[in-house]
């Protein structure tokens, strides 16, 4: 393997670089070679690869134009297979040995890139032009342009395997939380720590000092001191590569630390998501230079003075060999200084300032570079790179005045502090005229559940780029604001200066919104795509709204910020879900009889987050005929159903009966002990939401029985009463679901099985109908209920669970010289359908109430109020005209097809055909060999052996009888034997 | 992600350890109310952009629903309390106070009646409420 | 990353073992505390815990749940004697004693460091719970309870949940993964 | 398409006004290229206000503006103005998942729903402005049993609804969504509910040139303007009081989703709304690999890939009253797990920005279009999760209800007064949220 040499490696310098470990790595099929240390973005660089990708409208060739989180440009597709991740920021990227990167946007190359027409015809591209036409014939929208706009747009390439590693997340809570390991930080935290409370340091890079190290000559032993003052204080956590990703309500801090990204050998989670609740967040996050907006700004080889020099101090890498600075303030000047200590050439400052004679800029002429005051880029030379520049007045329209051989032009138009954190939660900013920024207005900051202000901010972040006492800054003179270069461009150059990178977005396109009246800071962003693009416009939003001002000729206040939103940088969605994958993605629920449902192929229905037997199909049975098979065994024999995941709520005390009575319509107070009572419960607002049967355990106590989904739901609801309304009644429930495995074992041998069991007395005389008694069964301790919801003769017995899986393969072993056959939850919808029995959940929907179901049975007329009853008092519900349960008989042998809709004459005033009942339940009946249902129909009862069609989408119209629901032993001899 | 403490158990709990339930001291409208009074208790919502008195359960803790004052523009906790209270507490109203000098309650803050206790907002219209609800049945 | 070694306090072994733990008797006692304590207390044989505490003796437990609400963990074996001494101790009290012995799963922790394993699943500030504090809380996505038991920690859910806990549980105490900077 | 003489007090025509802003189309866009594209016009005027209007909507949101179109085209009344809070599309207009569809259960819903579709399917032609309506399919997954048989029952009411939707099984499903996992592990696909005419829209272009079409007719948007009170006399609305000076006019219309509640109280009645905050949250931009929106109700989450290739992801909403419109936290988990269970490919996608709506949620869930208990007062809101989808279809019925002062067909159901009646629309029950 032949790798290149990196020619633009200096031989010297780059501090957080390790000369002596190499890494191999690929950028497009190409070998190359960087170092341990590097970022991707610095070997790109020190291989010569100054383009990176294309952008992402006119797919012009791009280079990195910054070295951090707030670069817009160099974006890779990073990694193989499920590893592959698109639009990897290269600046904040470590190089990893092995690494294989590919450049996006481009095709077929990132050199030859055809979407890079699009670039020539960028005078019909203004912004929002898509608005403005694309509109006929109208179909073409959909078949022509946007399929084409699609396939343009879009970036990186989508991932297409499930991700093969892991994530995690973790708690924590401090009293400070810093955010940013710059000096300012650190001193925050020391300041923090001296209280002695516990703070946490956050520093999204792996190293700590921020720009001290590059920017200051006693910079990093300045850091190295403030380090081990932090680390003697045992209070004090100090986290790199761990970013803070937003700040949310009341504290709550997000923040993703790098554990073994993009080493998958590792064999640690990739990242983790902290989430921490702060008592106080400190905000030292920085500040981010801005570009300055001159006609040709984008080429490859156009970059932030400050990436220029970490680049230089950093990596010991140059991007070019002579570097042009351009400026408006003095800290360019230090890419100067270090250009030259690099051994680079620097042929120019230009300074927009009419004076420059601070001492930055002092130390630069004193070593001979000519310094053009007054000055401006008229226009940059070169397409893929950086070939010169056009030099000119900056307060003229761009005449130039000569050409500067160059191919770095390093550009500086001030400072950005960073305040994302500051604004996540409701932060304020003030418009520093002065100073050219933004800033957080000390006076209005994010406030905590308190009320109070729960976030500060320290050093540059604050708007102080000095960060005046820690660094020992040398003074640096007033920045002149520049918005355009040169201050009078002509229109056709504002259509070459890029303020957006990664959206395309120039001053032209601002400029026109403004004109066109997307003037709300949010409009205009919106209509340009300004700073909506992966970098969130973190180098091109000021520049933007300050463009956008001055075309409405207002103050750069007034038009204010658009929103800070969460995550600083873009979050990995597989850290978001973390742990919750696969296995663990929900709790499966499972039963204390699960094992053996699996053992013995059950085919499993998620029921809530539960699972349930389905059917327990047999070899190649289908489960339809499994279904079949099982129904009929329960009805010619026995068989059992594990029933464990019912609610089963206690609930005791002196006015136990007197609540339930409210809970229930019908009445429970009345219940004797030993029996139990079908049940249902509605909501306040009239629906009924659940039944199930109560049974009286004592003069105080009853165990109520809720449906699966109800148990947690329906316990709630009644410590919701009990707390908030009926607080002075003696109640207390209990909700012991889970205490129990319940059994339902079921058919005419039924009882057989039982007796042969044995322990209890289980003869009607004993254990008649709608009664319950505790016992042993086979030794083991139950309570069974004569319950049915088949029809046949029932008894479901409750075990404690931990004992269930015993007593169920008891009631097997016993009960197999009669076929016992374990049934699912189909066959027992359906034997229940068969007995005209409802559902929750079939014949109920949220709109339907007891009265619909001719339930009015199970609603006490002696009581005077119930949860619901007053609901249902009102007009719509108490009306003769609602829909109501019948039976459905289908008329031509077809099973009548689920959730159809019976047709009532002519069509309503929305020209929607009328309706009048539809099918709720309807299945096959393998007891009656023939089809059943169950519906609401408009005063159905009333309409006996009328008969209604229900159409169907393409086929022909299913006819139906209005029949009695119970289809099967309507007498009820079976069950009550 | 909000933190309420819970007024039962005195833990600060986060928002995924609570359930919320709307507006607070609701009085119950049953049979016999007129069609108004109970569409205006089921359905009709103060929803102020501000102080909010509202229900939470403390779902993955001790079970118990309290009551919180908080403001919904800025999410400003002003106190929690217990659901067994049929108005908001004295100190909650001076804790509003303190942070909104111009809000004022909107119920009557004149002094309870010492009488059979079947005025208490909250206990509705069932029969015989009794004349001291339980409120100190909690340790 | 940049510096491939880990450091010193970090292990590639796990934060913690985590052992399920079977047999316990749980009974659930609800009453008014105030009034019904000193009953409670005689027939548990263990002092009322004060809010969010237990108190211990070593064969039996005795937990705060909610301010009207204890749980009584002891042997299997002394589950239905001590809720008939309950049962007897409150008659005439309102109260409620149930025997809950099957609806949990219970795990203990033992170990490294198994409170950086439930800090990455419980919103709880672990460090500041006392010795003998109990802590209702959320792990992942279930309910939970959690106290501190002998060198480690125990925790306990639903029964029908015991896969999900362990799962979880398991992942959160992966060799490698603890929290401390690096 | 009815149209109204616009009443006798009426200031005169507005209708018959040109466009001021000049037609748009690529013609106009080659002559503008030419002249660097300084000769465009203002999309829509900034006047001040005057002192008095026929009608006043409150609310320059997508169903204000559209109420304001639709007042102007079908009923001609002119004589309006839209007053904004703040800027116009900013509230849920602007912050919502772009998702647009008709499949909807109960009959009133279905009509309102579909009458806004097909309205979506010309809008950019009846605008003159692109607003990217893009008929790229909707699926509603079907991951548990009773899921599937909501939404066999929701293709029965369609059928006669005249909205065309149909069941699809797992393996055709499959072939609309490549990137899905069919399988599982957890809630295998059983099929879902298609709507093939169902899609999404560019969201800021439908506040746009509903805007740019009202000022087109003469009509005032007037932002930055706050109501600050309502003025009633004689149980009749006679102006609001605004921070710009008070306005006076012969009919209000509040349409100010998450904001209903307050401009209610001004005028001296109650809603039967919440307010709460909705998630949502984009990835980066991707290359197309979704061509149709899919949403997931059993594991919660939907998802849909814009034409900039960002994957559009709606999450839950937060269970409490809240006008922060900032994002929270524990619903985008839920939601992102949910999808990546679903669409396992997501994991390493990153999210680019997440944000929160506050939107009106009422007693059903279903919206409020209804005349109040003060005169001459409208109010418009409520439509909860789903109110983009229903912008055109929203203000179409709106406007017939200001212009007649009593609702027309599509607005019938949704009054108020059906909470006191129990005459509820509950759209819950297709959802395959479990009761």
């Amino acid at each position: 393997m032949t790798t290149q040499s990196a020619p633009f490696r200096l031989p010297a310098g780059g501090r957080l670089i390790d000369r002596t470990a190499r890494r191999d790595f690929r950028f497009d099929g190409r070998q190359m070679s960087g170092l341990a240390g590097d970022t991707l973005a610095s070997a790109l660089l020190a291989n010569g690869q100054l383009m990176m990708g294309r952008s992402f409208k006119y797919h012009r060739p791009r280079g990195p134009v910054a070295s951090g989180a707030e670069e817009p440009n160099a974006l890779l597709g990073l990694g193989q297979g499920g590893r592959f991740e698109p639009n990897q920021r290269a600046t904040t990227t470590p190089l990893v040995a092995g690494m294989v990167t590919t450049s996006q946007n481009a095709w077929p190359s990132l050199d030859r890139d055809i979407g890079a027409v699009n670039n020539w015809l960028w005078r019909f591209f203004p912004a929002g032009f898509y608005y403005k036409t694309f509109m006929y014939p109208r179909a073409a929208w959909k078949h022509v342009f946007e399929p084409v706009i699609r396939r343009a747009a879009g970036l990186g390439r989508a991932p297409e395997l499930p991700d093969p590693d892991r994530y995690e997340q973790a708690y924590d809570f401090a009293d400070v939380v810093v955010v940013g390991g710059g000096i300012a930080g650190l001193a925050a935290a020391a300041e923090a720590a001296a209280g002695g409370g516990k703070v946490v340091v956050l520093e999204q890079t792996g190293h700590w000092g921020g720009r001290t190290p590059v920017d200051h000559a006693d910079g990093q032993g300045r850091v190295d001191a403030a380090l081990a003052q932090l680390r003697a204080m045992p209070n004090v956590t100090l986290r790199r590569n761990t970013m803070a990703v937003g700040l949310y309500d009341h504290g709550y801090l997000l923040a993703r630390e790098h554990l073994a990204d993009h080493d998958p050998n590792a064999g640690l989670p990739r990242q983790r998501l902290w989430r921490i609740r702060a008592g106080r967040v400190v905000t030292a996050t920085g500040a981010l230079e801005r570009p300055l907006s001159f006609a040709g700004n984008d080429v490859p080889g156009v970059m932030l003075a400050s990436a220029v020099r970490d680049y230089l101090v950093d990596y010991g890498v140059a991007a070019g060999r002579r570097v042009a600075v351009v400026t408006n303030n003095d800290d360019a000047y230090r890419t100067a200084l270090a250009a030259l200590d690099a051994g680079l050439e620097v042929p120019i400052v230009i300074d927009a300032r009419p004076v420059a004679d601070g001492p930055l800029a002092q130390a630069v002429r004193a070593r001979g570079v000519r310094i053009a005051t007054g000055s401006a880029v008229a226009k940059v030379l070169g397409s893929k790179a950086v070939n010169g520049l056009k030099l000119c007045d900056h307060a003229g329209q761009g005449d130039p005045l000569g050409v500067v051989d160059c191919d770095v032009i390093a550009m500086s138009g001030g400072w950005s502090p960073v305040v994302h954190l500051w604004s996540h939660c409701g932060g304020k900013l003030i418009w520093d005229e002065a100073r050219a920024m933004f800033a957080p207005d000390p006076n209005r900051p994010p406030t905590g559940a308190d009320g109070q202000g729960n976030v500060t901010v320290a050093g540059a972040a604050s708007g102080d780029l000095a960060v005046s006492g820690l660094t020992g800054a040398v003074g640096e003179s007033p920045i002149l604001p520049v918005w355009v270069m040169p201050r009078n461009a002509t229109r056709a150059a504002r259509f070459k200066m890029w303020l957006d990178y990664q959206n395309d977005v120039k001053v032209s396109d601002v400029e026109l919104a403004g004109r066109e009246g997307y003037a709300s800071v949010e409009h205009a962003k919106r209509y340009t795509t300004l700073g909506m693009a992966t970098d969130q416009g973190k180098i091109s939003n000021i520049n933007g709204l300050a463009i956008l001002s001055d075309a409405l000729g207002q103050p750069i206040q007034a038009t204010g910020t658009t929103t800070f939103r969460p995550p600083y940088t873009p979050l990995t969605l597989g850290t978001i879900a973390a742990e919750a994958r696969g296995d663990v993605f929900q709790p499966l629920r499972k039963t204390p009889l699960h094992g053996w449902h699996e053992r013995h192929g059950a085919h499993w229905e998620p029921v809530g987050l539960w699972r349930r037997p389905y059917c327990y199909p047999r070899g190649t049975e289908t489960p339809h005929a499994a279904v079949a098979r099982e129904i009929l065994a329960v009805r010619g024999g026995v068989g059992t159903l594990d029933a464990s995941t019912l609610g089963k709520i206690l609930v005791k005390g002196p006015d136990a009966g007197r609540f339930l009575d409210m809970i229930y319509t019908g009445m429970m107070s009345s219940l004797p002990v030993g029996k139990c009572r079908y049940g249902l419960v509605c909501s306040e607002n009239g629906f009924l939401v659940d039944d199930g049967v109560a049974a009286r355990l004592s003069e105080d106590s009853w165990l109520v029985h809720t449906t699966t989904g109800g148990a947690d739901r329906i316990h709630a609801h009644m410590e919701d009463w009990l707390q908030c309304e009926w607080w002075d009644w003696r109640v207390y429930t209990a909700n012991l679901t889970e205490q129990y495995a319940q059994i339902a074992v079921v058919g005419p041998k039924a009882r057989t099985v039982l007796e042969r069991l044995g322990g209890m007395d289980v003869s009607a005389g004993a254990l008649p109908f709608m009664g319950w008694a505790e016992g042993r069964l086979a030794g083991i301790p139950v309570r069974i209920y004569r319950i049915s919801f088949s029809g046949e003769l029932s008894f479901e017995i409750a075990a404690p669970a931990g004992r269930g899986l015993e007593l169920w393969e008891a009631i097997h072993k016993t009960g197999a010289e009669f076929g016992i056959t374990p049934y699912g939850t189909e066959a027992m919808h359906i034997m229940r359908a068969e007995k005209g029995f409802i559902m929750i959940g079939d014949e109920t929907d949220g709109t339907v109430i007891p009265q619909d179901l001719g339930l009015s049975w199970a609603i006490s007329k002696k009581k005077p109020d119930y949860i619901g009853k007053r609901a249902q008092e009102r007009s719509f519900m108490a009306s003769p005209d609602r829909w109501t349960l019948v039976g459905l008989e289908s008329l031509d042998g077809r099973v009548l097809p689920d959730g159809a809709y019976a047709v009532a004459d002519g069509v309503n005033p929305n020209g929607q055909r009328n309706t009048q009942g539809r099918v709720t339940s309807t299945y096959f009946s393998p007891t009656l060999n023939r089809p059943i249902a169950m519906g609401l129909v408009h005063r159905g009862p009333d309409r006996m052996g009328e008969e209604l069609e229900f159409p169907v989408p393409g086929g022909a119209s299913h006819r139906a009888r209005i029949v009695d629901p119970v289809f099967f032993d309507k007498e009820g001899t079976k069950a009550n034997v | 992600m909000l933190t309420l403490t819970c007024p039962y158990c005195g833990v600060a709990a986060e928002e995924t350890e609570l359930h919320p339930g709307g507006e607070s001291h609701l009085k119950r409208f049953g049979p016999g109310s007129s069609d108004t009074d109970f569409e205006a208790y089921l359905f009709a919502r103060k929803n102020p952009k501000g102080v909010h008195f509202e229900r939470w359960r403390h779902l993955y803790g001790c079970g118990k629903w309290f009551l919180a004052a908080r403001d919904t523009a800025t999410l400003q906790v002003f106190g929690t309390y217990r659901a067994q209270t049929p108005t908001p507490p004295a100190e909650i109203v001076a804790a509003i106070q303190a942070a909104r000098p111009h809000w004022q309650p909107d119920w009557d803050t004149s002094p309870p009646r010492n009488a059979e206790g079947d005025s208490a907002p909250g206990l509705g219209d069932d029969p015989a409420p009794n004349p001291t609800p339980a409120r100190d049945s909690f340790a | 990353m940049s510096d491939p070694r880990l450091p010193d306090t970090i292990l590639m072994t796990p934060l913690a073992q985590v052992t399920e733990v079977t047999g316990l008797g749980m009974v659930a006692i609800r009453a008014d505390l105030a009034r019904a304590g000193d009953a409670i207390a005689d027939a548990a044989g263990l002092a009322i815990p004060a809010p969010n505490r237990f108190v211990t003796d070593g064969g039996r437990w005795l937990g705060w749940m909610s301010p009207d609400e204890l749980l009584l963990i002891l042997p299997a074996a002394e589950v239905a004697p001590a809720v008939a001494a309950l049962t007897d101790a409150l008659a005439g009290e309102h109260a409620l004693v149930a025997d809950v012995s099957d609806m949990r799963c219970v795990f203990d922790l033992s170990g490294r460091k198994p409170a950086q394993a439930l800090s990455k699943l419980c919103p709880v500030d672990f460090g500041a719970l006392p010795a003998d504090g109990l802590r209702r809380t959320r792990a992942a996505q279930i309910a939970c309870a959690v106290w501190p038991q002998g060198q480690g920690w125990r925790i306990t859910a639903f029964r029908s949940v015991t896969d999900y806990l362990r799962g979880i549980l398991t992942a959160a105490a992966a060799p490698g993964t603890d929290l401390e900077p690096r | 398409m009815s149209v109204m003489t616009p009443a006798s007090d009426a200031t005169p025509q507005h209708g018959a006004t040109a466009r001021r802003s000049g037609r748009y189309s690529v013609f106009a866009i080659v002559r503008q290229a030419m002249g660097l594209h300084a000769g465009w016009g203002r999309a829509w005027a900034s006047p001040e206000p005057r002192r008095r209007y026929q009608v006043v909507v409150v609310g320059a949101g997508g169903h204000g503006l559209a109420t304001a179109y639709y007042l102007g085209k079908n009923h001609g009344i002119t004589d309006v103005a839209v007053i904004e809070k703040g800027w116009l599309g900013g509230g849920n207009t602007g912050r919502n998942t772009t998702i647009i569809r008709s499949n909807y259960l109960q009959d009133p819903s279905a009509a309102i729903y579909d009458k806004s579709l097909k309205l979506y399917e010309t809008l950019s032609q009846d605008l003159n402005y692109n607003v990217m309506f893009s008929p790229r399919g909707l699926i509603m997954l079907a991951q548990t049993e009773h899921e599937m048989r909501g939404y066999r029952r929701t293709v029965h009411a369609n059928h006669l609804q005249g909205v065309a939707t149909r069941w699809i099984d797992a393996p055709e499903l499959k072939r609309l969504v490549p990137i899905i996992n069919i399988a599982g592990p957890r809630y295998p696909v059983l099929g879902g509910l298609y709507q093939e005419r169902g899609g999404t829209a560019r969201h800021d272009a439908v506040a746009w040139g509903y805007a740019r079409a009202c000022s087109d007719m003469g009509m005032h948007i007037i932002q930055n303007c706050e109501v600050t009170g309502i003025d009633t006399a004689g149980g009749r609305v006679r102006a609001v009081e605004t921070g710009r000076g008070r306005i006076e006019c012969d009919k209000l219309a509040i349409v100010v989703a998450g904001h209903s509640s307050a401009l209610a109280g001004m005028a001296g009645f109650r809603l039967p709304i919440e307010s709460v905050a909705l998630q949502a949250l984009v990835s980066e931009p991707i290359k197309p690999c979704l061509d149709v929106v899919v949403m997931a109700n059993t594991v919660h989450g939907y998802l849909s890939q814009s034409d900039k290739g960002e994957m559009v992801i709606g999450g839950g909403t937060d269970g409490f009253n809240n006008y922060t419109q900032r994002g929270s936290w524990q619903h985008v988990e839920e939601t992102v797990r949910a999808l990546i269970e679903t669409f396992p490919m997501l994991s390493r996608l990153k999210m680019l920005r997440q944000w929160g709506g506050i939107v009106d949620m009422t007693g059903d869930r279903s919206p409020i279009l209804s005349a109040t208990p003060v005169g001459n007062i409208f109010v418009n809101c409520g439509w909860g999760t789903g109110g983009f989808k229903a912008i055109p279809g929203s203000g179409w019925a709106m406007a017939e209800l200001v212009a007649r002062g009593t609702p027309g067909p599509l607005a019938a159901a949704f009054g108020m007064d059906r909470f006191a009646e129990g005459r509820f629309i509950d759209e819950s029950v297709a959802a395959g949220v479990a009761h």
